[in-house]
């Protein structure tokens, strides 16, 4: 059944919203196109379901430089991310009244594409262009309010962005000279990289552009700049989905075959450093979307961690796991960013369904029991071990437990405050949200594993103590909090800015120097020196 | 040090005063005078090329004395082109000179160039 | 028979004198005069060379029409008072002599280290000529063997025409360029172009005729006849001709475009873009020639005149 | 006559080389004749012509594998001249012959004879000095003659200069004399060089003397005088004193031809001296001497790009920068090692994709000055909004020199990329990332305030029809990046014929 249907639905993930883009660019059919495109991620829920239940398949297109292939890992992604487009689509283009211009529905279909193709690529040339796609059109989702906030964070984002680019770039450079055969699978060039000669160069240029994506300290500066700023759908889309080109790269390019002690414990270190760093500033911050975008630096430290233990022990098994986690996230954070546009647009505290889901929902990504950030956790057990890492791992969920309870805290606080409202539908529709981020978790661990492992009372007790830890220190911040020091959003990135416009002065120096190289008797004097020492290095020889 | 040898090292010679000149005269019209000098002295080089390729009963090699001719009337053109440039410059600001650099600054207008 | 080589060592360093002056001399028009004047001594140079035709071609094109141009040019800007560039400071000007004389040097280096026996292209050029019909063999190499290059060279004249014109001011396109002599001429000059021009037509008509077998040939014939349009234009007996007028636009592409046609026929009579038939080369090549006289004689004086200044509509 | 060694032996379809030469020339010499409106019509209608002759030309050394040659007058060198064609002269060709159609397009709106008059000065130099242009750098890539060259490279010089300063404004004739003395400073060189390479071995014919080239004085001497004279033709760094006012100030439609492919074939000419004729020569420091230059070039003009406040200058700077990412294809595709295949396949891809990209971002530069008056980037805002697919070609061509996929720029530099990886030069892959981070920056300074809200009051709205050949040229650029391996196949036709005349 996977035999054709399979590849064609790979190429319609990436055909299809492409095509609304077009349909979007034409007159004649740009209502339309506007209309449907949250329809654009379907094919790629097909392929990842299809994917799931039947196996791995594949699409070749060499004229085109293209390459696609599914896996589980990439399925689960797949399927969570598109099901993410999907619904923050609809909720965005649904109604006529205040639909978004065409320029910002060709950059979400454009960020679209990336984000699903990057789970879908097998190539070094396909993954750089749908890396590229996740990456740069989003500076558009992001800078819509064109207030000067988001003038600068759409600068910093894009400052990251383009570097991270850069690194990869270079990164899959070696990558591609490692691989004797001259192929750019990715399969092959990771296979050929533990023998290579350039491996360090090539896992540190990795791991610091994958890094920057999933925004590990200290390359983490952008992302609450970024998520504070753009509107909610976007940041919700950005945060869920568009983030995990980073932990499936690191899942794609890492050599997990053979260990890599070093290297694994080294990314192991970034990242819990990351998920403590991102619990301890996102405490003092004020606005819930800031606090969220330090969570899921948190959460995506976690994730580099178990990355790096899987890595430094060679388990290529864990893979699955690891990308059931981070969908995990995918559901959870983009159904809370949701839930502060929600907050504002109602009196949530009168409404206990929204307020239970949204406790749920936060407490989701600290393990709580039942919900799928429990079997998230459950599933990177394996990996992580039982040592210092396992415990790093429970402490990081208390932490959890106590960022998302401040989180609950400045949602409650600021909601009356709220300027973002959330469209009337997507409130309606909200609670289903919540529950389906909830609950498919569970459906899709049938892939991974056998969810009754998940739920016994051991487990149960396990998913508790850090979230009633977390709990004993949220009142604690509550007694306490306002003595904590405000730290701007974005922490480091302030330096950074401060320290790139102390810097501008020095290209005042190439311009002295272009005035002078280009008076006339210099460059004459340049010529004929140029001439002399050509002639010269040609009777040298090498 | 026969005549062609020694028309060869003239040839040098020329060549080395037009460049100092064309490098270090700031008037264009004497850069224009440069430029043939070294001119001049690069056809010299293809002159004794061409003589000391007598041969078949030629007392000279045809092809490079063909060559020369054609380059001194391309330098011409070149002449007549820069002129024409200089002259046009000077009558419309007065001074004919290179290294009052406007290149910093197009024309605020760039729009009505077209 | 020894006295030549003091000759040459004499010619030799009088040429780099005069062109060491053109070069220091303090005023342009000094300078320029200086120029002139190293044209013609080069010229003597070529022929002891063994090089008529490219003697010829200096004195006539290298010195006697550029000579003109930058005198004139030289001229209109000292009028107007001239300028004064700052010249560049004394380090940049010893680095610059330093640099100068190292490739000097490099050059006089490779001109003694040339290699024995000589490379040359003289036998082929001879065994080739019978199938032109030609006698002068630098004839053979413009117009036969490396036609193409000579036809190329047309176009680029043409060019600076359209190059020189297209500086001009809009109001004045249509009309004529300045006149190239003061406003009113001595009658001497004019008493000079009645004797003179009718001569040197004839001279410069002969040196086309007969450069097929001597020296000689188009160039140097058209260049005589210019030198003869622009001795009678700076007498004020005529004036430049207006840059509209159809006669000039034909006669400036005369002899590219016949070349041109000609060497596109080439495909069909001889089987190779401009190759000739067999038997007809020679009378074919002095076709040419005959519209590459006009078109340089024409063109010359029209770069020297410069851009149109004067009203279409008098 | 004397017997023609294979190599220089006449093949089918060599006529069409010649075709491709004269028809611009024809068109040339008829302009001038007829004048006014005609020279529009001949320049227009020759174009599709030419097209369809390097289309011609290229079948023909697709089809056989190797290059295409004609000897001028059925006469073979050394006394005649030849002309080849091979795999990079076809597409060059193919380029040069897309991007002059599409300035001719573009031009008719502000070229053309005004009502009224038979003919009008600006209208007429810009149609012949187009096709003159387009002559020339036919004669450039297929010519095979060091002398013939040296004549077509004064062709594209006196037809590149009176193009700046067609507004007769006084900066742009300051520029436009910078252009032609430095130019012609440079061309005095090449002669030079050739006459030293006829002294050493009495031919100029590119075959011929890569077959006797030597390692000796005068080919060394000939070598650095005839590059140095190049490099100042192509306005390398240091070389560059001309470049920016004279991209800056020439009309749109010029500077579209200037900056894509005038540069471009005086850095040809580079290629065929290091690759063609000089191959000979124990390699190594040269090609790195250049390198470096190209090098210094990509970092300097980057840097000053992101510091004009002007768009045109801005994208003049960028042209200084992307002139020297051409030049990492001398230390990365000479000699005999694994890599040069990807090191001449970017060089050349970053040539072709540069060419696009780049008349592309003139043209809309061009209209952007038009509709909003003026080009000052801190004026932009709205502008987007107002003019979105000129904005877009803008976007598309910097995305190309940005270097980001789908685009031949990301092609180019992935290759370049790849050959400095594997020939371990990392000096060159730092100096591209570097490059290519800055280009974002100066491309970003460009879109952010394009992108962003604003109220523009458009003096004219842009044409749609130059638009769109704005956009067209800008796709062409980003389509070179899906180019399969079978075009870089096609680079490399008669590349192995010239290194296998080696000794």
């Amino acid at each position: 059944m996977t035999g054709a249907l399979g590849p064609l639905l790979l190429a319609a993930t990436l055909v299809l919203p492409l095509l609304l883009l077009t349909a979007c660019l034409s007159a004649r059919w740009h209502n339309e196109a506007l209309a449907l495109q949250w329809l654009a991620p379907i094919p790629a829920a097909a392929a990842a379901i299809l994917a799931i239940a039947g196996g791995p398949f594949a699409f070749d297109a060499p004229a085109l430089r293209l390459s696609l292939r599914l896996d589980l890992p990439g399925a689960l992604l797949l399927a969570v991310a598109s099901l993410l487009w999907i619904v923050v689509g609809a909720a965005v283009f649904a109604s006529p009244g205040d639909r978004p211009n065409g320029r910002f529905a060709v950059s979400w279909l454009l960020t679209m594409a990336g984000s699903l193709g990057v789970f879908i690529a097998a190539d070094l040339i396909t993954f750089y262009l749908v890396y590229a796609l996740v990456s740069i059109p989003a500076y558009e989702l992001i800078v819509r309010d064109r207030d000067p906030s988001s003038k600068r964070a759409g600068a910093v984002y894009m400052a990251f962005a383009i570097l991270g680019e850069a690194l990869l770039l270079m990164a899959f450079a070696l990558l591609a000279a490692g691989e004797p055969s001259g192929s750019l699978r990715i399969e092959d060039v990771v296979a050929a990289l533990s023998t290579s000669p350039w491996r360090d160069g090539a896992l540190a240029l990795l791991i610091a552009g994958f890094g920057m994506k999933m925004a590990l300290a200290p390359l983490n500066g952008w992302m609450p700049l970024t998520y504070t700023a753009a509107p909610i759908p976007a940041a919700a889309v950005l945060s869920g989905a568009a983030v995990k080109a980073g932990v499936i790269g690191l899942i794609r390019f890492l050599p997990f075959a053979a260990p890599l002690p070093s290297w694994g414990e080294a990314l192991a270190v970034i990242g819990f450093v990351s998920a403590f760093y991102g619990v301890a500033i996102g405490i003092t911050q004020q606005n819930p979307k800031t606090v969220l975008a330090y969570s899921s630096i948190s959460q995506m430290g976690v994730i580099a961690a178990v990355i790096g233990m899987a890595l430094a022990s060679g388990d290529a098994d864990a893979t699955p796991q690891i990308a059931f986690a981070a969908a995990n996230h995918v559901l959870v954070k983009g159904a809370l960013f949701l839930a502060v546009g929600v907050a504002a647009a109602t009196d949530f505290r009168r409404d206990r369904l929204t307020l239970i889901l949204m406790v749920a929902l936060a407490l989701s990504l600290a393990g709580l029991p039942f919900t799928g950030g429990a079997l998230a956790k459950f599933a990177v057990k394996d990996p992580l071990g039982d040592g210092l890492a396992a415990g790093l791992a429970n402490a990081s969920a208390a932490g959890s437990a106590l960022l998302m309870l401040h989180f609950l805290a400045r949602l409650v606080r600021t909601a009356s405050r709220g300027v973002e409202a959330a469209a009337p539908g997507l409130t309606r529709l909200w609670p289903a949200i919540a529950i389906g981020a909830l609950f498919t978790p569970w459906l899709l661990y049938l892939a991974v594993g056998d969810p009754r492992d998940a739920a016994s009372i051991a487990k149960l007790w396990d998913g508790l103590w850090p979230i009633m830890i977390g709990a004993a220190l949220a009142l604690g911040l509550q007694r306490w909090g306002k003595s904590l020091p405000r730290i701007p959003e974005g922490d480091t990135v302030v330096a950074a800015e401060a320290a790139f416009n102390a810097s501008l002065p020095i290209s005042a120096v190439f311009e002295s120097l272009d005035a002078r190289l280009r008076r006339w008797p210099v460059a004459g004097l340049s010529l004929l020196a140029i001439a002399l020492v050509l002639a010269a290095m040609a009777a040298y020889g090498g | 040090m026969n005549a062609s040898t020694l028309a060869g090292l003239v040839g040098a010679g020329l060549v080395g005063l037009g460049l100092y000149g064309l490098i270090v005269n700031p008037q264009p019209l004497r850069k224009i005078l440069a430029f043939n000098l070294i001119g001049s002295g690069v056809f010299l080089m293809f002159g004794i090329v061409a003589r000391r390729g007598a041969a078949a009963g030629f007392p000279f090699d045809p092809v490079p004395q063909a060559m020369v001719i054609t380059g001194i009337v391309v330098a011409f053109a070149a002449s007549a082109l820069s002129v024409a440039l200089i002259l046009r410059l000077y009558e419309e600001t007065g001074t004919a000179t290179l290294d009052s650099d406007p290149a910093a600054k197009p024309p605020d207008d760039g729009a009505r160039d077209t | 028979m020894n006295l030549l080589p003091v000759l040459d060592l004499g010619l030799a360093i009088l040429v780099l004198a005069v062109a060491g002056w053109t070069i220091a001399a303090r005023e342009a028009f000094g300078a320029v005069v200086g120029y002139v004047a190293y044209g013609l001594l080069l010229s003597i140079v070529w022929v002891r060379l063994y090089a008529p035709d490219v003697a010829l071609t200096e004195a006539a094109i290298g010195s006697g029409v550029t000579g003109v141009l930058l005198v004139t040019s030289g001229a209109r800007l000292r009028r107007a008072g001239g300028v004064e560039a700052a010249a560049p400071g004394l380090s940049q000007r010893v680095l610059a002599a330093a640099l100068a004389v190292l490739v000097a040097a490099a050059l006089a280096a490779v001109v003694l280290m040339l290699p024995e026996p000589p490379p040359t292209l003289a036998p082929e050029a001879r065994e080739g000529l019978a199938a032109t019909g030609l006698g002068n063999p630098v004839t053979a190499v413009l117009i036969a063997y490396r036609s193409f290059d000579t036809m190329l060279e047309k176009v680029v004249l043409l060019l600076a025409v359209v190059g020189v014109w297209s500086v001009a001011s809009d109001r004045f396109w249509g009309g004529a360029p300045a006149p190239l002599g003061r406003a009113r001429p001595q009658g001497a000059l004019i008493f000079l172009d009645q004797a003179l021009v009718p001569l040197g037509i004839l001279v410069g008509i002969h040196i086309f005729w007969v450069g097929a077998d001597e020296p000689g040939g188009a160039f140097q014939g058209g260049a005589i006849l210019a030198a003869m349009w622009m001795i009678v234009m700076i007498a004020r007996l005529t004036g430049p001709p207006r840059v509209g007028a159809r006669w000039l636009r034909l006669a400036l592409i005369a002899g590219p475009a016949v070349f041109l046609a000609v060497g596109l026929a080439g495909l069909g009579i001889a089987g190779n873009f401009f190759a000739y038939p067999a038997g007809f080369a020679k009378p074919i090549i002095l076709f040419i020639e005959a519209f590459m006289v006009l078109t340089i004689a024409v063109t010359l004086p029209m770069l020297v005149a410069g851009p149109p200044r004067r009203s279409p509509e008098p | 006559m004397i017997e023609t060694p294979p190599a220089l032996a006449a093949t089918a379809g060599g006529s069409l080389l010649v075709l491709a030469i004269l028809l611009p020339c024809a068109g040339i010499l008829l302009s001038f004749a007829l004048g006014g409106r005609f020279a529009e019509r001949i320049a227009l209608g020759l174009t599709p012509i030419g097209l369809a002759i390097a289309l011609a030309v290229s079948v023909l050394v697709w089809r056989s594998g190797a290059p295409v040659v004609t000897n001028i007058a059925g006469l073979p060198p050394p006394l005649g001249i030849a002309l080849r064609a091979d795999g990079i002269s076809c597409v060059m060709l193919v380029t040069a012959a897309l991007v002059i159609a599409g300035a001719a397009l573009y031009a008719r709106a502000s070229f053309a004879t005004p009502a009224g008059v038979s003919e009008a000065r600006a209208p007429l130099a810009f149609w012949i000095m187009l096709q003159a242009i387009w002559a020339a750098l036919t004669i450039l890539f297929v010519g095979g003659d060091l002398f013939n060259l040296y004549v077509a490279l004064e062709l594209l010089t006196f037809a590149a200069v009176p193009l700046v300063c067609l507004a007769g404004k006084p900066e742009t004739l300051v520029a436009a004399l910078r252009y032609l003395l430095f130019a012609l400073f440079g061309s005095v060189f090449c002669l030079l060089g050739a006459a030293l390479l006829y002294g050493a071995y009495g031919t100029l014919d590119i075959v011929l003397l890569a077959e006797r080239v030597r390692p000796q004085p005068a080919v060394w001497l000939a070598a650095g005088l005839m590059t140095a004279g190049l490099l100042a033709k192509t306005a390398l760094f240091p070389l560059h004193l001309w470049l920016p006012p004279a991209h800056a100030g020439a009309p749109p439609a010029a500077s579209a031809v200037l900056s894509g492919l005038v540069v471009k074939g005086s850095f040809f000419l580079t290629v065929r001296l290091w690759f063609s004729v000089l191959p000979a020569l124990p390699g190594g420091a040269a090609e790195a001497a250049l390198g470096t230059l190209g090098a210094a070039a990509i970092l300097f003009g980057s840097v000053l790009a992101l510091r004009q406040p002007r768009l045109k200058l801005l994208i003049a700077y960028s042209t200084l920068a992307q002139i020297g990412y051409l030049f990492l294809i001398f230390p990365l595709a000479s000699g005999a090692h694994p890599w040069i295949a990807d090191g001449w396949g970017g060089g050349i891809m970053q040539t072709l994709s540069h060419a696009f990209a780049k008349a592309a971002m003139f043209m809309a530069a061009g209209l952007l000055a038009e509709s909003l008056g003026h080009d000052r980037i801190a004026e932009f805002a709205g502008a987007g909004r107002a003019m979105p697919a000129t904005v877009f070609a803008l976007g598309l061509g910097g995305l190309s020199l940005m270097g980001l996929p789908p685009s031949g720029g990301f092609a180019a530099k992935w290759m370049l990329l790849r050959a400095s990886v594997a020939a371990g030069h990392w000096v060159w892959a730092v100096v591209m990332l570097a490059g290519g981070l800055l280009a974002a920056g100066y491309v970003y300074r460009i879109l952010a305030p394009a992108l962003s809200d604003g109220v523009v009051v458009l003096k004219s709205p842009p044409q749609r029809s130059r638009e769109g050949v704005a956009l067209a040229l800008a796709l062409v650029a980003v389509a070179l990046g899906f180019a399969p391996q079978s075009f870089f196949d096609f680079l490399q036709i008669g590349r192995a014929a010239a290194t296998a005349a080696l000794p």
